[in-house]
């Protein structure tokens, strides 16, 4: 059967560590790294990224726009 | 005896109330002070800084273009002020975000490394009281009983059970200043 | 028995307003003075002493909501900042025309427009010369500190009860989000005995009804009562106020106002250490404007500079003081930047000792 | 029988309110102004509440209503008086404070203020005489203004497209929960001025149990504005304005007593 | 898989639309105003109007809209959007004008400008961010506050008697003639961002047609107003905003399409 | 083809209006001005040049109409009385921070408050000291006839196109409500190729997007933006305009504008019959004033009277620029009054002879 | 059978001739008068006083409130 | 040449437009004319008057205290105007409705019955154009030709055939004007 992987890109500098991204995944892909960028924040990454499917809804839901998101059909 | 300090750093970083506990505590011991803060919406993630006087004197001016003490909390606020510090006076600086650290070789630098002691000690909410202390350590203009009025009298008496945990926050900031190299 | 207390200017109206025993504050959030309503919706006034405190809709609803108050003869105030203030005029005209005592406080942040919310003083015109349409003139007051926030509240209504008159606090940004230690009175009670023998309380039988207008459509009646109002404005004068530093061998005079005076005050500790006899002058209240003081002075001194966080609005009213007596010059730094010490030393150097 | 044994003073059935003063009304002849004017009065008298009622007067034709009506008032800028009358009402709780406005005042200029004092449930009375026209300047559209209807700035009548349409405000506001009573009435004939002198008692009860503000809208006729005599406006109004702003209670005791829906759309 | 298989040019599905410039928005992490912003830019986008399309900005948080939108803005005087827009409008027929507002913007100072601008039909679209507080000036109460919520000018809750009742703009202007498409959505979930995506589809057709004026709530948080983290704020928001301010379409077509009445009360 | 019409100020206003190609009127009625509104309205622009015209739900959409509109880059224009006027001024501040041309007309009406519907030119202050808050100035221009009625609109676009800048007719109800003879251009077509370089029209793909703003949250950028501001305030000198009558020989000198120098001329005129050398300076533009033409004159003759509808505003200009050369005295009359060539010649007796 | 017998006085000088009492008689009592007060205005007056009843429509319709009404019950 | 003259009578009786018709025959004779008219809201079945000036020069100040002529259509205006009209000057009324009539002798007074004409003549609109009629009589500023044309323009189109009647009504006033005693 065909699944969906996908991948999310989170432009690190410009994530607010906001956590929104993280509460829609469907997959609980996401998390907060420990790290903080350059202006303070833990921004958001893949902690799962083999959960992904690229349904987009971490992307669409970013007020700041931060997150590009890939995705292909293996199967 | 007049002390004009600015501190400056991060949103979050506690600077107002810093300079809110300074200003208090001059006014305990009968100084004159005065507190002028950056304010508006550029605060929103961005930076803080106050202006804090205290003085023998009635204070004139509440903003000033060069301060005898300069306590800076991260880059920006470092490239901001750094050439503020009037010749002989001190830069009070926390290195953790610093990449370029202060150059100027006319003043006393100091540096209190208090982020990374609030991580130490699970206190982040006390880092702006390290720092205080490194300042009141190098700088004693007020007591440090006037200080914990201060303290006091910015908390709402719901907090008044971390006042403790602040003093200590107070007494390692003066431990840990040191010169810098 | 009196308090002391560190507060930003802002609180201290709020918490003397309370204390004057202030009946009703009508306002709108905008920064920088937002300080105001938040401490007194904090401090629960009615509790404290009954006095009513609301935020409307709109400045435009506030001070209608002064006014309508302000006729039934209670001790009522509103505040804002520039832009809010702007609106407010068409109402603060009204409340002039009727004749009504009233505290306005303008906590000036640069314009024009939305502008920044950074400290100015580029609405010293609107204030003094009536921004608002038809001949009238506010009792302006000028604090320089903290503590003249606290006490100007009382000020500004004794003298607007004084000349049934609106009275406005001019501030600016600086004076009001700054903190410095401040002195109050005890609490006064609210007052219950006051004259309300032409306020709008309820015809009794006993009197004619009150009513409170700025309306006379026969324009001789109009006349009439701007003859009247000019007279009062005239009267007003016996409550001029400035303070001087430094003035009695100066040969060159700042004058300077609220937190420029401020400024002023160090650049001439650091002119007088340097051995420039530099004096300054500052009104206290900005109608009734100081002229005469100014006038007197100008025979003394080389020179004047009027200092102000605006593009030159004081300076007219200097000049006017002055006649031509002697060069008037202006400094002045408009659009929410505040000029340091150094710079007012700079201009000092250029303009006043420059021309000499 | 001669009617000098009729005009007696024990036969005395109605004379004008005490509470209207001396004064000749500025009015043009048949403004409704001047019946809703004494309506109002007459029941201050009743309740023998002259000493402790505030009137707040509007910009309009209305703006000397404080020359006329013998209480204590205040004169309102253009549109603000239900904030004048918030102010007066919030310091003084205990008096009967009420506005009287026209529809350029309160509908166009008024409309933040009206539908803030009436969303707040400010416990006073806007009394809105809704003449669909700027009487007091001349007879300009006002957002009342029905469709078609010619003013001096819709000479051609008002286009809804570039115009917009007449406004509803009683059935806007009612439906705030800070509205206790509203009722749209006129007073042109005999007997709705007694209908409009029952809603106008029934308000000043509603501001005496302090439980939110009441609202009576009185349609009523600017012949003047809309080029008429008297009687002839009052006819056109029937027509006219009554299908479009049809009379009667809207909202009692706080519940919304009418298909408003149908109504508004 | 490595996910650099995955992550390649022809794999992408979604990124940030052209139309937001590269500035860093000045909002508060997890502030609903952002996610707002980028849907309206990607309408635009998809429908290729950029150059059509004038946006006018609030004061409040998003007064420095015109900084993140890259299209042609003004900044509008606090409360005055909606007549801006009308001014803009007006003497540009064929454009898209839109106007982006706060509700302390919309449903306080600018009650007059907004119901007006409605109730003229303008051929505008607002976008009215609900967040049920003074966001930009440090969290004071707003007309949308809900009953017993703290704000800074609510300190102990709001208090219905003395500070008035949370305001329901959006069904009061549903309800006049000049409204042709009304709705409330959020953007605080993946699933609402994409209804509120159709919703501003919607919303420029209907410009488009100009039949009338259309109307975009969306109801979002001010988590640093609310004094919460943005996820925290994102479920209150759920539980207390959206009960009292209902998600959905209310006028589609000129027709109400949802029980006013029962709402309202 | 000109063509000459026998018509009320207001009146002309409106045909010039339309005339001049003006794409937007937005207004809200007021005495004595609501004639602009509706010969417009009588008129149907939309047919003779797709003029629109909109009546406003209240002066403050009206203004904040004409701002959104100018943005555009449009010919654009509202028109009210005092306190209208007054309810504008927080978008007037908006619209000269924004740097918009656009046309404002004050038909100004006695205050303060409601005041009378009666003449007055008590609003000078605001007209040219910037009644809103900020450093700010308007273009201002007084007619004194109806045909300058309608030839300042033209040369009001002109001049609010040159600098970018709000651009005010400061008339009142005297010249607004009487009849003259006017002649008028030919209708000109509505400009199509205007510079939209700066304006909001829809971004497109070959330049950066534009935004009409004030707001500059950065006070270094608001001071530089002010600084520039008075830059061009200062330019707007180039433009300055005055008439003078008799003052060749002149001894004493009246200055007055408007309806005002309308009254004063007849007085000269008796003046001169009675051999009096008497002469008239009147400021067609009260923005930039006519200073360097006073101070000029003031150089020559003895002394000078403003005379003024109000309590005393213009004279504050003319003294500062005489700047105490010679006696500057004023005669006024508030409130809606008109004062007659009578009542001015008396107070040239009294104050201006009497003084020698 | 008890009547209703009643009479107006207008106050003539007040009376603006609006004729809106004239249509509210229901017993057609009420005219306006030929001449004009000083005003101007044809005032109103009873033109059939034997017709009314004393019901007061007239009166309280009256804008300018200038009728005064009596009312004598007649057997 | 120059007239000055002043208009006044109650709100209803054409006083505006008979001074605008005498304005516009002036204009159209190439003189200089000014018309100034009371207004506002007391106009509303009060008094109306109007300043109508023509002259041979520039008109200086449309507003004036005394005239040469003025035309009196009421008591109350009588009462207000009558001192106001230069020694010399012409006084021309109504006598319909004026109980003290005018005492000046230093004037000339004529009265014409235009009220009681009108009536008539059953030609209530016509009763200013009778006025007129009688003033032009007494002092002929314009030529009849001109003041048609005035009337023209000041009358809608739809009511250009009342033109007649009131060149009739203008024609009347000449004749029946009489020196008051
Ligand atoms: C701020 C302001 N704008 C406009 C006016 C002019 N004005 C006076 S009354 C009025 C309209 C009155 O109409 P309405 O409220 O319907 O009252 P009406 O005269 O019809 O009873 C207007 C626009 C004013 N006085 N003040
Ligand atoms: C005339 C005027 N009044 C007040 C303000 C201050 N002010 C700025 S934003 C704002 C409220 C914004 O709240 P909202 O519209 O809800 O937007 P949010 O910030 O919540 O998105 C206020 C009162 C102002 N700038 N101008
Ligand atoms: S939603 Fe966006 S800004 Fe927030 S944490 Fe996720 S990526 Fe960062
Ligand atoms: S694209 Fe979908 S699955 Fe992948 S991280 Fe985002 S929300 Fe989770
Ligand atoms: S103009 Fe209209 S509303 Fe005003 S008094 Fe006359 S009829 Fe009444
Ligand atoms: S204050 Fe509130 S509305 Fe403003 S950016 Fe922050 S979260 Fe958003
Ligand atoms: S209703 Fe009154 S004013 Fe009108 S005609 Fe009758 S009595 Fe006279
Ligand atoms: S009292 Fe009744 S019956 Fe008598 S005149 Fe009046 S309306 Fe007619
Ligand atoms: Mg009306
Ligand atoms: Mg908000």
């Amino acid at each position: 059967m065909a699944k969906m992987r996908g991948a999310i890109v989170v432009d690190i500098e410009r994530c607010k560590g906001c956590g929104v991204c993280v509460v829609n995944c469907p997959t609980d892909t996401i998390g907060l790294s420990k790290e903080v960028n350059g202006k303070g924040y833990h921004y958001s990454y893949m902690e799962y990224p083999e959960n992904c499917t690229g349904c987009t809804n971490c992307a669409i839901v970013c007020p700041d726009g931060v997150i590009t998101v890939y995705r292909l059909k293996v199967e | 005896m007049t002390e004009e300090i600015i501190i400056a750093g991060f949103g979050g970083q506690g600077v107002l109330s810093m300079g809110k506990i300074l200003a208090y505590a001059g006014m305990m011991q009968e100084q004159e002070v005065s507190w002028m803060p950056s304010y508006g919406p550029e605060m929103r993630g961005g930076t803080a800084n106050v202006i804090v006087i205290v003085s023998d004197e009635r204070v004139s001016s509440p903003v000033l273009q060069s301060f005898d003490t300069a306590i800076i909390l991260n880059q920006q606020s470092l490239d901001k002020f750094e050439s503020t510090v009037k010749p002989g006076g001190l830069l009070l600086y926390d290195p953790n975000g610093i990449s370029r650290p202060p150059e100027r070789d006319d003043i006393r630098v100091f540096k209190v490394d208090a982020a990374a002691e609030a991580a130490r000690m699970s206190a982040n909410k006390t880092f702006n009281m390290i720092v205080l202390g490194a300042y009141l350590q190098l700088n004693p203009i007020v007591e440090l009983e006037n200080v914990i009025k201060g303290l006091k009298s910015s908390l709402p008496e719901r907090h008044h059970h971390l006042i403790p945990a602040n003093e200590k926050a107070i007494t390692r900031g003066m431990e840990i200043v040191t010169k810098a190299s | 028995m009196s308090e002391i207390r560190l507060m930003k200017g802002n609180e201290a109206i709020a918490e003397a307003a309370i204390r004057a025993g202030v009946d009703g504050y009508f306002g709108y959030p905008i920064t920088p003075q937002s300080e105001i309503l938040e401490y007194l919706m904090m401090e629960r006034p009615e509790e404290r002493t009954g006095m009513v405190v609301l935020q409307a809709e709109s400045e435009i609803a506030a001070i209608n909501m002064v006014y309508g108050a302000a006729g039934t003869g209670k001790k009522v105030m509103t505040s804002s900042s520039s832009p809010g203030i702007s609106l407010k005029l068409e109402g603060i005209s009204y409340i002039a025309g009727a004749e009504l005592p009233c505290l306005i406080v303008n906590v000036v942040r640069g314009g024009p427009g939305l502008g920044t919310i950074q400290p100015s003083q580029a609405d010293y015109f609107q204030a003094t010369k009536g921004g608002g349409h038809g001949d009238y003139n506010l009792i302006v007051l000028a604090p320089a500190s903290v503590q003249e926030m606290a006490d100007f509240v009382e000020l500004g209504f004794e003298l607007a009860f004084k000349y049934r008159n609106p009275c406005m606090i001019l501030s600016d940004g600086l004076i009001g989000q700054m903190m410095e230690k401040v002195e109050f009175h005890e609490q006064k009670e609210r007052t219950k005995d006051f004259d309300q023998s032409w306020a709008t309380t309820g015809k009794t039988k006993d009197r004619e009804r009150n009513i409170i207008t700025s309306l006379n459509l026969d324009p001789e009646l109009q006349y009439e009562h701007n003859l009247k109002l000019q007279e009062k404005y005239k009267r007003m004068k016996e409550d001029v106020m400035f303070e001087t530093f430094n003035t009695e061998d100066a040969e060159f005079l700042l004058v300077a106002y609220g937190s420029s005076a401020r400024i002023c005050q160090k650049a001439v500790d650091v002119a007088r250490s340097r051995g420039q006899k530099l004096g300054l002058l500052r009104p206290q209240t900005l109608f009734p404007f100081p002229e005469e003081a100014i006038a007197k002075l100008s025979k003394r001194v080389k020179g004047i500079l009027a200092v102000e966080l605006s593009a030159g609005q004081m300076v007219d009213d200097v000049k006017l003081a002055v006649n031509g007596r002697i060069p008037v010059h202006h400094f002045g730094t408009p659009g929410g930047k505040i000029h340091s010490p150094d710079d007012v030393l700079k201009a000092i150097d250029e303009k006043l000792l420059g021309g000499f | 029988m001669d009617i000098n044994e009729i005009i007696k003073p024990e036969n005395l059935v109605f004379k004008r309110t005490e509470l209207m003063t001396d004064k000749t009304l500025s009015y043009c002849p048949g403004c409704g102004h001047g019946t809703a004017h004494h309506l109002i009065m007459e029941v201050v008298e009743e309740l023998g509440i002259q000493a402790d009622t505030i009137g707040v007067a509007p910009v309009g034709c209305s703006v000397l209503a404080y020359e006329f009506m013998d209480i204590d008032m205040t004169q309102a800028a253009h549109g603000r008086a239900p904030a004048v009358a918030t102010g007066i009402k919030r310091l003084w709780p205990d008096k009967y404070v009420f506005t009287y406005q026209g529809d350029g005042d309160l509908a166009a200029i008024g409309t933040a203020e009206t539908i803030h004092a009436c969303n707040r449930g400010e416990n006073i009375i806007i009394f809105f005489v809704n003449n669909g026209i700027y009487g007091m300047t001349g007879g300009q559209m006002a957002p009342t203004t029905l469709e078609g209807m010619r003013s001096s700035t819709s000479p051609y009548g008002r286009d809804l497209a570039s115009m917009g349409h007449p406004i509803k405000m009683t059935e806007l506001i009612a439906q705030l929960p800070g509205t206790v009573y509203v009722t749209r009435q006129a007073v042109h004939k005999a007997a709705n001025v007694r209908k409009t002198k029952k809603a106008i008692h029934k308000a000043f009860e509603v501001a005496k149990e302090k439980k939110g503000l009441a609202f009576v809208e009185i349609v009523s006729n600017c012949n003047s504005g809309w080029k008429m005599t008297p009687v002839d406006s009052n006819i056109w109004m029937e027509e006219n304005m009554f299908p479009f702003y049809p009379l009667g209670d809207i909202k009692v005791d706080g519940k919304i007593v009418k298909d408003l829906m149908s109504d508004l759309m």
